[in-house]
């Protein structure tokens, strides 16, 4: 009752929750047997940004939403300006879409029986 | 009277000359002059579909002798001519709030959202 | 089965609407009065849905509500002639999930609300057409009639475009307002002439009638292609979707939540419109592939063009946009295939309805937490906010259930829908499945990008936790979307086999309630 | 600003806006006899408030057309529009309770040509009556608040 099955595969969400408790239980078991040496305090615990000291102020250091992904977007490039210029923001573009996509579905229905 | 098909060609016409105006004007008292036209369109085919030949008004106060039309789409079209202007004047409303903020009823220039 | 049930499908449109109406006179007596009242109604609206929702679920036919008359849809003439002219109501198990889904989405944007409004002014007028965008969506949703349907569908376009330039001081609301508002209205009128050239042929408004009546005449297909597009303009498909993030974008918070709901609305009627008004009368494979091009391209366009935005509600906005293509691939896979039904048909269609109920409760759950956001920060554009997780524990925690799940990854909601569409539509084509997984991939990354943006970083200043009034609803939907994920199985069975198999083969059943026989 | 049009409108309107309004309740009342209705009826007196603020100007009505009350008085239409469907919950929603029964509107009225009785109909006078009072009172304040959302500019 459960489970979900599409007659190809299956997917039972409990089992999976359970799967991956039993997974995390034995990772923290094997955690819980290692050393403990690590010291706070010193520079074992100090952030490592490639060999920089860490900035006394952290303000305004954060990493924006643009700069995420700007590798992504540049190497998609073309396809972004096709795609941005379509939404020009003009309504009497957006009904040219809706009269265009109107006039191929007919098309469409005309032709199939 | 007969009138055969005209009210239909008038009425595609109606929707034709709106979709027109949709399409190819850019101030915005005309876009919305351009969908009352096609509104007007519908209402007319409409009711054009309950019109029968000689038909007298569907009312029986008073009535004469004679075949009715249908009143079902009159009905219809009272509804649709109800909403029509409620949309009419939504778009108006809105049609003077955007000039009081951009100055303009370009449709062309009102464009800050995109993208 | 008392009067409350039998009564529910047409209560559920009188409340909503008598509370619109009576909400501006009651907020005379001051603000918590008016929250009161209406978050009664509103209470007492999912209350009657959820009534409604158990009997027509257990009853197994659709339940059939005559207004004016109980004695049958026909007014027997003096010549002994029957005339179907009343207006009726007809809920079989889609429309009762249908409108379910609209009672969540409203009931949580609605007590959203009451702490999100605080402009002195407005209030009243504000909750006034949020009921009756309420209202119009479940009389699209419930009616059996084709001109009651465009009546209802007006009625949420003016609702919605009030709501979204209700802020008339905003210039980027009012821009939009205009916009939206008159694509709506075009697409009406085009419903309307569909509408009209149906009446014209087969003399009938009302559902099961022009269904016992269709054929695959000229004017038929005039009326079908009219009114898919028209739909499918309403819902927001690629390419005619770009009102839809000036509408979600703009809209108050709660406000776009609901506006979901009013998106699969029009997406109900256009899947009644395809099942149950036209069957297998004009070529469902041509229809089906119809669908499954829109789906493709929303799916598509809709995640890629979220990566790239900056506003957080547009952005949003457009992930909104790329779940509907989910539906539109998981029910054209199934419309598709109707005529030869093979059982990944009938899956398919279980995905695409079931993931309409999941993307109501994670893109609700995600518009609200935006407004959260919004709130919190002073600012939509991502690139201006950072930290807030530091103070708004709360608020992070549920935002980031909603993008999960939305994203897909298990054992989430959006997960158990969107394997069943996988699934079926790799039957049918390796094609659909890949671009509806790779989609799903990049919609994570999407909302990573967000996380890191607005909830990540060194803390602002002066930020304080969310409200507890619009904590609230952001938990009853959290706690829907976890639930949906953990028992799919459950909730399959017991809502979304029941109505996607009412469109899937329930044709037949729809036109005997009516016409008997 | 100047408030208004020329003395020769507005002695007119002084004399035509009693007769608009008048006719209006006129279409609302026979409603259900003749052409026209709660809709259309409620318009025509709406028609006959645009003539006042036309003719006096939006400082010259302000007394006389109060937009707040107006829309108090929308919402009770709506209201006992909602009302009266409601009132037929027995049977059904909208059933007309009232028709046929003696009483109130309760004629009985037959069918096909007659003389029409006004007496009759049951709940629909009483529904074209809330349906009136809504759209003369709206239409109404659209036209005030659109006329005062024109002049706004100009007074600045």
């Amino acid at each position: 009752m459960n489970g979900i099955s599409s007659g190809f595969g299956a997917w039972n969400p409990i089992a999976w929750v359970l799967l991956f408790a039993g997974v995390f239980a034995i990772a923290a078991l094997v955690r819980s047997l290692g050393r403990v040496d690590s010291k706070r305090n010193t520079g074992q615990s100090k952030v490592f940004l490639s060999g920089n000291d860490e900035p006394a102020d952290l303000r305004g250091l954060h990493v924006r939403g643009d700069h995420l992904y700007w590798g992504m977007v540049e190497g998609l490039a073309g396809y972004y300006r096709r795609v941005r210029a379509l939404h020009t923001g003009v309504i009497t573009d957006y009904v040219a879409w809706f009269v265009g996509v109107l006039g191929l579905v007919f098309v469409i229905l005309a032709l199939v029986r | 009277m007969n009138v055969g098909n005209v009210p239909f060609v008038v009425a595609a016409l109606l929707v034709v000359l709106g979709l027109y105006t949709f399409l190819f004007k850019r101030n915005l008292i005309k876009l919305v002059i351009g969908i009352s036209l096609i509104e007007t369109g519908v209402n007319l085919f409409l009711v054009a579909l309950g019109y029968r030949t000689a038909g007298i008004a569907p009312i029986y106060t008073l009535a004469p002798a004679g075949r009715m039309v249908l009143p079902t789409p009159q009905a219809l079209t009272l509804t649709s001519i109800v909403i029509g202007l409620a949309t009419t004047a939504l778009l108006l409303s809105f049609a003077v709030f955007v000039y009081r903020h951009y100055g303009t009823l370009d449709a062309g220039k009102i464009k800050e959202l995109q993208g | 089965m008392n009067a409350l049930t039998v009564h529910a499908p047409v209560l559920l449109v009188a409340v909503p609407l008598l509370g619109a109406f009576a909400t501006p006179l009651v907020g005379r007596f001051g603000r918590s009065a008016r929250n009161v009242f209406v978050g009664s109604v509103i209470l007492f609206t999912g209350a009657l849905a959820g009534l409604m929702a158990a009997h027509v679920f257990g009853l197994g036919e659709p339940l059939v509500y005559v207004l004016g008359g109980a004695d049958g849809f026909g007014v027997p003439l003096p010549s002994g002639m029957q005339v179907p002219v009343r207006i009726l109501f007809e809920v079989d198990a889609m429309s009762a999930f249908m409108a379910l889904i609209t009672a969540l989405v409203a009931l949580a944007g609605t007590w959203y609300s009451f702490s999100y409004w605080r402009e002195r002014s407005g209030g009243d007028l504000y909750h006034s057409l949020l009921l009756l965008l309420t209202a119009g969506i479940f009389g699209m949703e419930l009616t059996g009639d084709m001109f009651n349907f465009f009546v209802f569908l007006e009625v949420t376009s003016i609702a919605a475009c009030g709501l979204i330039g209700f802020r008339v001081w905003l210039k980027h609301s009012q821009e939009a307002g205009f916009k939206v508002m008159a694509l709506y209205t075009l697409s009406g009128i085009l419903v309307l002439l569909a509408v009209g050239l149906l009446y014209g042929e087969h003399g009938g408004l009302n559902i099961a009638y022009l269904a016992s009546r269709v054929g695959g005449s000229l004017v038929d297909r005039i009326a079908l292609g009219l009114l898919l597009t028209g739909l499918a303009m309403k819902a927001g498909a690629v390419p005619l979707h770009m009102w839809a993030p000036d509408a979600y974008g703009e809209a108050p918070a709660p406000t776009s939540a609901v506006l979901v709901a009013n998106s699969q609305a029009s997406l109900y009627g256009l899947f009644r419109i395809l099942f149950t008004l036209y069957g297998a009368t004009v070529s469902v494979g041509a229809l089906g592939w119809i669908l499954i091009a829109f789906a493709l391209l929303t799916i598509a366009v809709g995640v890629t063009m979220a990566l790239v935005q900056r506003d957080i509600k547009r952005l949003i906005a457009y992930s909104a946009v790329s779940q509907i293509g989910y539906m539109l691939l998981g029910v054209g896979v199934g419309l598709a295939v109707s005529v030869a039904r093979p059982e990944f048909g009938r899956t398919a269609m279980h995905g695409g309805i079931f993931h309409m109920l999941n993307d109501a409760a994670c893109i609700g759950l995600l518009f609200l937490a935006s407004g959260a956001v919004i709130r919190a920060s002073g600012t939509r554009d991502l690139n201006k906010m950072g930290g807030l997780a530091h103070r708004m524990g709360w608020t992070t925690g549920f935002f980031l259930i909603g993008a999960l799940a939305l994203a897909g990854v298990p054992p989430l909601n959006g997960f158990a829908s969107k394997f069943l569409i996988y699934e079926s539509s790799f039957r049918l084509s390796p094609i659909l499945a890949v671009i509806a997984i790779l989609a799903s991939i990049m919609l994570l990354a999407v909302f990573v990008k967000v996380f890191q943006a607005a909830f990540l970083g060194p803390p602002p200043d002066g930020v304080t936790e969310t409200p507890t009034g619009m904590l609230v609803p952001m938990a009853v939907l959290a706690v829907a979307v976890v639930l949906l994920g953990l028992f799919p199985g459950f909730f399959i069975d017991r809502l979304v086999a029941p109505a996607a198999d009412a469109l899937w083969s329930g044709r037949d059943i729809y036109i005997r309630a009516i016409l008997g026989g | 600003m100047n408030s208004g049009m020329s003395i020769i409108v507005r002695t007119v309107t002084r004399f035509v806006y009693g007769l608009v309004i008048i006719f209006g309740f006129y279409v609302i009342m026979h409603g259900h006899l003749t052409p026209g209705g709660g809709f259309q009826g409620g318009a025509v007196v709406a028609s006959g408030f645009a003539l006042l603020l036309v003719a006096f100007g939006a400082a010259g009505v302000k007394g006389r057309l109060n937009a707040h009350w107006l829309q108090t008085l929308e919402e009770v239409g709506a209201l006992a529009f909602l009302a009266l469907g409601l009132l037929g919950i027995g049977t059904a929603f909208f059933y007309n309770l009232l028709a046929n029964g003696g009483g109130l509107f309760g004629a009985a009225a037959g069918s096909g040509p007659n003389t029409g009785v006004l007496n009759s109909g049951g709940t629909l006078p009483l529904m074209n009556w809330a349906v009136g009072l809504k759209v003369m009172t709206g239409i109404g304040s659209v036209v005030i608040v659109m006329l005062v959302a024109g002049r706004e500019k100009e007074a600045e």
